[in-house]
């Protein structure tokens, strides 16, 4: 009864109907646009995927089948790849992902404190030696990182510090990746300034302005800091095959690193798997924190 | 003095855990290696005090030094630039609309999550190989391949599809940078009746233009440095015909492999002046195109 | 050149609507002011019309052709945001530029474009600052002048001189309505300045929550307005509001002797009658009563006298020049019956029958 | 524990779970001694034994490959074991010569823990369907040309008879002993002739030219890993791999393989030889010598830890060890055995393990060898430059 | 509660001298306007009392301590942006309670001061909503509320009502004044509004190009501009000026009959006159002159009147309430000596001998 008068009035107002006639053609002009861009995305998408298909297919196969064949499908699906590559190694792993674990969450969180730390005092702070310190950060970028690999081992091993998560974990509370703090300090000098002011006036002290202003204001940034130090932490192998003795304490990508050997024995099809396993956290974290990313914070406090 | 306190406090204190790392953990190291590159190193003895002679070995005689350079400063100058625009422009597809789009943000950085593991070297091979995906869907409109990835004139383009494949991060960086201009400028410039395109380089390039910065500066340093995807890709010998022989592979091999650390840490300050260099032009030059809308001064 | 035709039109925010089945119709060459408390929907009705803020139903017709979907740009318009919105990377030479610079106009017309306009709004020691550089009210001229350097066919202008000095405001005022005058294109303005809205508007148009009070020009308004919001928003001192209750002909309002009503149409028994500060006469007027001063307020030409009355009703009075009471002085005041408005209890303007005036 | 020593080395599943097995039952023998193992794949065990060595931080015992025996000798990363053979460790059970490749300058550096030889799996099926019939164990240059031929054109080309092994210095090492001719002297000067680099890759040429042998595309990418040979993804015949890496290739592939040795060139000496896969060294920064001897000796010497062990590592060079062995050998672990029995006759001499240095020379043959492949010079200029850039590398690495 | 002292303070952007040699006390508990043409160095003052602008030159002292280098966090004052600088990413509630937080205050006595805020401003049902989602006038009440909820030493105000409507703003000015009254706690606040500035203020400070021009009571600054400058800026509408020479003690305006001309101590034969526009008088006054009507300007309760004299000369008559001139008619206006300003010809005001007025 009620439609019917709505639908009445909607048929009596010309313009009414009018607003609802746009409305049908916008939003199928909308359509048109989005499908056609959704078909570009999907095709992308498939170029993108491609090799993680072939990494799963390939995590499925016979071992005697992965190099030979070159389709996707396996003849049969061998999902002992994943419950016997589990417990391939000496040591399962389960205690690979706790090291793993372990040591990323740390790291995470010691590179998004001090690097924003460091960010905040680059990008915010003015201080006698700014520059020049902001050069020697730029310039521990540019060295490879193999020729310090061995004076840094050398001083690790003085400090003991060998063989534990120590010189895993401790460089990242002390901002030893200057990536991030470039980052920070290019996402920090697009907030507004007046909002630094505004909480100088609320009484905040520098520490008080980046914990309650800086840090809520960059999410985005932090949040792709986090996402990259996570993935880079969680997928480096370089540090922790230098410092890292037992396998006991051994991380996920040193263990896959485990599986394959140029000169003997490999178990591709276990390796396989237990790579596509690793992906999982971070892809899990990935799209829990890209969220982050993409809810930009409109700066329309100002004028 | 108090003010000179008062003026740096601050400062000083935030960047205290930088300092302690940079000066404790990174600094030494640093030297070291400058120490070394004058040295004659083997790891295992003793260093062996060699004045300039890795430097002058490196420019009079060691040809491989020169194919490392011309390899990588072609890799530089075609992969920066294609990463990127890859990447702003999938960015730029990704930043509005589409509620399915945390969908897509996650298989496009899907590569770059890969990195350069095993699974990607067989798949490059295999995909750049002679019967490799590739020449199969060239042959399909008509044009018979090569060995892209075996042949010495192509190996390292293919090394470019792959950084080119691997632009997730710069994505993510510009997806973030995309988030942080305001709405209103683009209100602004649709009123002034501004084209899509003219929006995009009249507004959205110079306001992204410090994240591009960032961007530019940092994968111009990355690529410089690539080792991984290389390294694998040739087994570590940058074949074919050295055509892959990357600055830091040339530098990893003549380290870990002959046992050359003092002639590898020299390489390895040559590579950080050019990248210097390089840096500098992009810091010098950034002033006249990069805007920062809170710098005082 | 442009006509604009409203009709229904809404706009909500999830539950919240903030502009409610709004129908008005602009004339093809009228200065429409806008009007209405904080929040009331002005900026948003202007965003609408530019194109903006996506109208939640309703239509909008430029010269008769629905634009609802047409984008912004397309719709030969140009506006000063209340934010100003100035491009922060660009020099205020390239703010103002930009948007001819879309028309691909001759470089020469331009640089005289942007520089007249430069010259009127007194900013040509600036034209090569960046925004940041800017005081407010420098920045609050470049957006002005990156409207009016293009000669679109419809001016959308919010609150453009909210942050301009008073001298400033004035020459900009003048500016704007030879602008008008050499142009005669449409322009919608949103102002809280009374004699901007009374000065430059052929129409004004009352806004209060999303809806329409009163539409009519200026004189119109104060003379006449149609309800007591409209009667209390426009006039600056405020209009002085007395309730009465109304009983056999007679009116009777606290304070004041009984008067003998004219006959108003309406069966009410409450009504409110108000009376503008200016016409409050001291120790004159046709109704009269006892006060005491209780603040005179110093505004230079004139003062505002505060006045308590026995009940504790306070009403202003607009003294002119030369006039010397004091605080706490005691006066008698009143008022004629001619300058009395009177509304009823749902706060509409009832209108005396004419051949009963006295 | 009151003693504690660390064992380091290369590995793979299967290798690491017997090493931990051995560890565990060392362990239980000498309760006093904790030993710690710690294993990495081949590729980064290098980087991580070069950034321990230059930290004076090596494990007690190391597993040592020929091809970097020599560079760590020579520095002296590892510590010469004369004093304690027959002392702590005892060898008396040895093959003789076994360890004459880890001994250098009179001093045993590396004990023998594995044997291998030189070999040339092949697909058998692809050999037989393709009817080729050979003696594997005396094989001639000619007769692979000619099955090779056989294979390629019975495939119409989708299987080639073999990888192009032209850069296989290996191979090229076998090559070259057949003509009498070593890589390096005793005191480390190069030996090999300009003419036996030409002859080998002038015959590759050949090979390539009649389009028997897998294409240029397969052939520039060096060093191979497994996964990328013909071999196993079927599109070649052959390859050359070392004999105790058979069981590894095998379990990548469905068809069988059998095993034939580098071929003869007709009328030259056989250029057949044994070597270690991998050595146990001891370290200059052991710290318990002792505790690390016990550790060796168990090795080399407990029934249960070769059973344990396997031919993993290469076939125990030892006839006790191989006797032991005997009876728990799988049907490619068999053949391989047998193999390398069957070859030990052909052995002349053992090659003399590389200088310092050598490794570099061996990419320089990879490197020039590539610009012959690829069509850009010929064989003999491409010999010419090898060996003038080989003495230049020497020289260098000498200093 | 402080009191300020400026010493020689300068400002400097580069080679531009944004604030030059300023001197000036402002007392404790004082409410001090500080008003000035668009781009004179308001805010700068503003911002460098508060310390968020580096101080090029001179001293300030608070409370008679030099504070120079004292950061901003630590001078005990409140501010209200020109620009709002509200936190985009917290709610109005909290953007309020922001700096109470700080000061580690009860949350009971938080929250009742928000709420209060909240109240007196108009914005209860705003308080969970972020700052992109209120309208301009919205926000810069937000703003005000930020300031307010803390009660510190120094308040300052930079344009705070600009963007709100008429009524409200006089509302805010209300609550303003009561806020003052209650705390009695110094206040300096920009305005563009004459009447803010007069009904606010103790003292106004008339800043121009960075100096100061006069400082005094808003009567003193009416009544006695201290030149030229002053006397056109306050007052509004604007203060007509009149040339004018001066020989054998009379003086000679165009269109006007010469008059004789009190002792005025200074020996310039150019002078100016100034007559506000209240104190013309049509077909009045001790110096008459004959116009005609160019221009009504409608106001409501009153009107201006623009009117052409012979010579060119045009002056501005504010004519009250009921006023029936229309365009294009001619009048005869005049005013007495006692209503003109003299300024001699280096704009400064010059003073009349009292003994000579007639
Ligand atoms: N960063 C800067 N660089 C150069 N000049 C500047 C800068 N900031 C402000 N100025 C100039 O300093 C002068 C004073 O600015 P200020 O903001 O104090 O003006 P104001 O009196 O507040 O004006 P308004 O009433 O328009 O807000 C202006 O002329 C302005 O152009
Ligand atoms: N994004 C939003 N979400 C919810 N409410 C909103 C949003 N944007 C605006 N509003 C509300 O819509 C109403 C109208 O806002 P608008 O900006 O049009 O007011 P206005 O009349 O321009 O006020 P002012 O004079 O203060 O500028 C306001 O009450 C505001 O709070
Ligand atoms: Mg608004
Ligand atoms: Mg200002």
């Amino acid at each position: 009864m009620k439609t019917n008068v709505i639908e009445q009035a909607v048929i009596a107002d010309p313009d009414a109907r009018l607003a609802h006639e746009i409305k049908e053609r916008q939003r199928a002009r909308d359509k048109r646009a989005r499908l056609l861009k959704h078909l570009f995305l999907v095709i992308l998408s498939f170029v993108m995927i491609y090799p993680l298909l072939w990494l799963v297919a390939s995590s499925l196969k016979p071992e005697n089948e992965i190099f030979g064949d070159l389709g996707l499908w396996p003849s049969s699906f061998e999902w002992s790849n994943y419950t016997e590559g589990w417990n391939a190694l000496p040591v399962s792993f389960t205690v690979f992902y706790k090291n793993s674990a372990i040591v990323t969450v740390l790291s995470v969180i010691g590179n998004l404190l001090s690097c924003s730390f460091a960010a905040y005092a680059f990008a915010r702070l003015r201080f006698d030696g700014r520059t020049f310190f902001f050069g020697l950060m730029m310039m521990t970028m540019m060295l490879p990182y193999h020729v310090v690999l061995i004076p840094q081992y050398v001083l690790f091993l003085e400090l003991g510090w060998v063989d534990t998560y120590l010189p895993l974990i401790v460089p990242r509370f002390l901002a030893a990746d200057g990536f991030f703090i470039f980052l920070m300090v290019q996402f920090f000098r697009q907030i507004p300034r007046e909002l630094d002011e505004a909480a100088m006036i609320d009484g905040c002290s520098p520490f008080k302005i980046y914990w309650a202003v800086i840090l809520p204001l960059s999410l985005p940034a932090m949040g792709t800091a986090a996402i990259f130090s996570l993935i880079w932490v969680w997928e480096d192998f370089l540090a922790p095959l230098i410092y890292l003795n037992d396998v006991q304490s051994y991380t996920v990508p040193l263990a896959l690193r485990m599986f394959i050997d140029q000169e003997g024995q490999s178990a591709f099809g276990q390796m396989f798997a237990m790579s596509v396993l690793s992906l999982v956290p971070v892809l899990i974290f990935f799209v829990a924190f890209q969220k982050l990313i993409i809810r930009g914070i409109a700066t329309s406090g100002m004028k | 003095m108090r003010k000179f306190f008062r003026r740096n406090t601050a400062g000083y204190v935030f960047l205290t855990p930088w300092l302690v790392g940079f000066f404790f953990l990174a600094l030494g190291p640093i030297l070291v290696s400058l120490y070394l590159s004058f040295t004659r190193y083997d790891m295992v003895s003793a260093p062996v005090w060699d004045g300039l002679g890795n430097y002058r070995y490196m420019f009079e005689y060691d040809r491989r030094f020169w194919k490392a350079l011309e390899v990588t400063f072609t890799f530089v100058a075609f992969s920066v630039p294609l990463r990127l625009a890859a990447a702003l422009g999938v960015a730029m597809l990704l930043d509005k609309g589409l509620r399915t789009i945390g969908v897509y943000r996650a298989i496009f950085y899907l590569p770059s999550l890969l990195g350069a593991s095993i699974a990607i070297a067989l798949l490059w091979r295999e995909m750049f190989g002679l019967n490799g995906v590739i020449n199969q869907v060239l042959a399909m409109v008509g044009i018979t391949g090569k060995g892209w990835i075996t042949d010495p004139d192509t190996s390292i383009y293919t090394i470019v599809v792959l950084a080119m494949w691997q632009f997730g991060s710069p994505m993510l960086i510009f997806l973030a940078g995309l988030r942080g201009i305001p709405r209103d400028l683009y209100e602004a410039a649709e009123i002034d009746g501004t084209s899509r395109f003219r929006q995009f380089r009249r507004i959205t390039l110079p306001m992204l233009a410090p994240v591009i910065f960032f961007n530019l500066v940092l994968q111009t340093i990355e690529a410089f440095k690539t080792f991984t995807s290389a390294f694998i890709i040739s087994n570590g010998t940058g074949a074919p015909a050295d055509s892959l022989l990357f600055y830091t592979v040339y530098l990893f091999n003549e380290a870990f492999k002959f046992f050359r650390m003092g002639y590898a840490s020299a390489l390895a300050w040559v590579l950080l002046l050019i990248i210097a260099a390089f840096t500098a032009l992009a810091f010098a030059t950034s002033k006249y195109w990069v805007h920062y809308e809170n710098e005082r001064d | 050149m442009a006509g604009l035709t409203l009709r229904n039109v809404e706009k909500s925010y999830g539950a919240l609507t903030v502009i409610k089945e709004l129908n008005l119709d602009i004339h093809d060459g009228e200065f429409l002011v806008l009007v209405g408390p904080s929040g009331c929907g002005k900026s948003t009705l202007l965003r609408m019309i530019a194109g903006l803020e996506e109208i939640s139903d309703g239509t909008i017709a430029i010269d008769g052709k629905v634009v609802n979907d047409l984008p912004a740009s397309k719709r030969d318009l140009s506006m000063v945001f209340q934010s100003y919105a100035l491009y922060p990377h660009m020099s205020v030479r390239k703010n103002l530029a930009f948007g001819l610079q879309n028309l691909s106009m001759p470089k020469a017309e331009i640089a005289r474009r942007v520089d007249e306009a430069a010259r009127i709004l007194q900013i040509e020691p600036l034209m090569e600052r960046k925004p940041r550089q800017l005081s407010g009210g420098q920045k609050q001229r470049v957006a002005i002048g990156r409207a009016i350097v293009r000669e679109p066919g419809l001016f959308l202008f919010d609150e453009p001189l909210s942050n301009l000095d008073a001298e400033l405001r004035v020459q900009m005022r003048v500016e704007l309505a030879a602008l008008y005058e050499r142009l005669k294109t449409t322009m919608i303005y949103v102002t809280h300045d009374q004699v901007e809205a009374m000065t430059l508007a052929s129409r004004i148009v009352v806004l209060r929550g999303g809806k329409i009070e009163q539409v009519g020009t200026p004189e119109e308004l104060y003379t006449r307005p149609a309800n007591l919001f409209v009667a209390g928003f426009i006039g600056s001192p405020r209009i002085n509001m007395l309730k009465a209750t109304v009983s056999g002909g007679q009116a009777k309002m606290a304070d004041f002797a009984a008067f003998a009503l004219p006959d108003l149409g309406t069966r009410d028994s409450e009504l409110t009658i108000c009376v503008r500060p200016e016409a409050i006469q001291l120790g004159g007027g046709e109704v009269q009563a006892e006060g005491k001063i209780r603040l005179v307020e110093y505004l230079g030409a004139e003062r505002l006298v505060h006045i308590d009355l026995a009940s504790g009703q306070r009403l202003l009075f607009h003294a002119q020049g030369a006039d010397s009471h004091r605080a706490g002085e005691s006066v008698t005041l009143g008022f004629d019956r001619a300058d009395m408005h009177f509304f009823d209890s749902s706060e509409q303007r009832v209108e005396p029958a004419l051949a009963e005036v006295a | 524990a009151t003693q504690s020593i660390r064992h380091f080395w290369w590995g793979n599943p299967t290798r690491d779970e017997r090493t931990f097995k051995v560890i565990e039952m060392f362990q239980g023998s000498h309760p006093d001694i904790a030993v710690q193992g710690e294993t990495i794949g081949w590729g980064d065990y290098w980087t991580k034994m070069a950034t321990q060595t230059a930290g004076g931080n090596m494990a007690d015992v190391i597993q040592m490959a020929h091809t970097y025996i020599h560079e760590y000798v020579q520095r002296g990363g590892v510590v010469p074991l004369n004093d304690y053979i027959g002392n702590g460790i005892d060898l008396s059970h040895y093959d003789a010569g076994a360890n004459d490749i880890g001994t250098m300058g009179g001093d045993l550096y590396g004990i023998n823990i594995g044997a291998t030889c030189p070999s040339i799996p092949y697909n058998k099926r692809v050999f037989e369907e393709a009817g080729v019939e050979f003696d594997p164990l005396a094989w001639t240059t000619d007769d692979f040309a000619a099955a090779c031929e056989k294979i390629t054109s019975s495939t119409g080309g989708a299987v080639t008879g073999s990888e192009d092994m032209s850069l296989y210095m290996e191979t090229f090492e076998i090559f070259c002993r057949q003509a009498g001719v070593d890589f390096y002297s005793e005191d480390g000067e190069l030996t090999m002739t300009v003419e036996q680099v030409a002859a080998w890759w002038q015959m590759w040429k050949d090979l390539r030219d009649a389009g028997v042998v897998e294409g240029k595309d397969a052939t520039v990418q060096l060093d191979k890993g497994m996964a990328d040979l013909g071999l196993i993804r079927g599109t070649t015949a052959t390859t050359f791999r070392w004999a105790n890496q058979t069981g590894a290739l095998q379990g990548l592939m469905q068809d069988p393989l059998g095993l034939a040795i580098v071929p003869q060139r007709a009328g030259l000496q056989s250029g057949h030889f044994v070597l270690p896969s991998m050595f146990l060294c001891l370290t200059r920064d052991a710290g318990d010598i002792p505790a690390a001897l016990a550790y060796i000796d168990n090795w080399v010497n407990d029934e249960e830890t070769i059973k344990v062990l396997g031919i993993d590592r290469g076939i125990p060079p030892s006839q006790k060890g191989r006797d032991i062995l005997a009876p728990q050998l799988n049907e490619t672990d068999a053949m391989v055995v047998t193999f390398f029995g069957e070859t030990q006759s052909q052995i002349l001499s053992t090659p003399v393990i590389g200088p310092k240095g050598s490794g570099e020379v061996r990419d320089s043959f990879m490197r020039t060898g590539t610009e012959v492949v690829l069509g850009n010079m010929s064989p003999q200029d491409a010999a010419d430059q090898f060996i003038h850039d080989a003495e230049g590398i020497l020289i260098r690495a000498s200093r």
